[in-house]
């Protein structure tokens, strides 16, 4: 199985990267989805999480081809 | 009800006038029309600022920003709403948000259309980076709260 | 800070931009513009309405309007404020009001346009007459209360 | 001492006036004026009363050249 990660804004410049392709077997947590791809970085505090476009928490599931994305707090308007 | 996320500058009182033709037939309905125009300072935090740079998340800043209408709709009685949104290089004076809520009573206008702004404020993925006049640049950390005084 | 009062239909995507322009030089400063537009509806309290004549105290409409815009200087920070306000025969989808506030922040600009909107309700002397379809004439009795939903 | 009483909107169409001049002596409240010049009739519920232009309660004392109004409940906007 495999999903997208994007990353945006400030937390795009300190992982130095936009995206990853994971690819992986068996059920995973956003939360494993970032420790698989960002293994040497902690968690970060305040960073949302969005699934298939849609906020969720750091437990939720995603299956193959979903699209992940962290990002900072956001500062439109 | 529509949202519009722009690349370039846009004149509000243009968009407003333009997007107010569509709404013709219900226009003997409309008792109250509340609406508000963010725009970008030349000043934030202590700092002169001589630009900013909006990124966003395209497909699903739409997104959140459909939602909040709809829950906007949901909550108040409208007639209509509408929000234009900048992205990219912006510079002072230049308007970055429109909210326009079209609604019979005005309680219900007001209490939309600053819902509607609070929503987006904390919901619909947007990041600010400023350019300072001393070509520093830096990233906005967190929108205030809206329901506050200054 | 401006008061007007107008025999005539407005634009007030007009008047906004002509006040606008005589802001130039606090533009930059100006993050939040609230604007509150009051409409004539073709119907209200069950009844079709084909027009209104709006009565006013000259002088005394002006001087009241004054007092609740420095009354809103005074309680938020504010950079202009801005009440236009129709008088004469009206007709359904003819804008009655225009309320503007501009401010650094938007909390100050939303909670002052809704002030300044809800205070020229209750004190601005102008008196509403409907023509309603059958030609009967009534005078308004009571306007609303602003901060309640519909 | 005059003082100029002005109607406005209903009240204006049922005492069928919009002005009145009031020529008096002695102290004077806003409630006095309006029995002078109204004898007939009863201090209405809900009208309002300005003196130059500025609200005031019925008890307010008047002098020579004010100009008192009364009128209903405001309904503008």
């Amino acid at each position: 199985m495999s999903i997208k990660v994007r990353y945006f804004a400030s937390l795009k410049e300190s992982i130095g990267r936009s995206e990853d392709e994971l690819i992986f077997t068996g059920p995973l947590t956003v939360y494993d989805v970032w420790q698989q791809t960002n293994p040497d970085k902690d968690r970060p505090n305040q960073v949302l999480v969005a699934v298939n476009m849609d906020y969720v928490d750091w437990d939720n599931l995603v299956k193959d081809e979903d699209e992940v994305a962290f990002f900072p707090p956001v500062t439109g308007g | 009800m529509a949202v519009t996320i722009c690349t370039n500058p846009f004149n509000p009182y243009e968009v407003l006038q333009a997007y107010e033709a569509s709404l013709l037939q219900s226009l003997g309905s409309i008792g109250a029309t509340s609406l508000f125009i963010g725009t970008m300072r030349d000043f934030n935090e202590g700092d002169h600022v001589k630009g900013m740079t909006l990124e966003y998340y395209p497909g699903m800043t739409e997104k959140q920003l459909d939602k909040i209408l709809i829950d906007a709709q949901n909550q108040w009685a409208l007639i209509d709403s509408l929000v234009v949104h900048r992205v990219g290089d912006i510079f002072p004076k230049e308007p970055i948000v429109l909210v326009a809520v079209w609604s019979s009573h005005r309680g219900d206008a007001f209490d939309a259309c600053r819902f509607i702004m609070e929503a987006l404020k904390s919901k619909a993925p947007f990041w600010k980076k400023e350019l300072l006049v001393n070509q520093q640049e830096r990233w906005v950390a967190k929108n205030s709260d809206g329901y506050q005084s200054s």
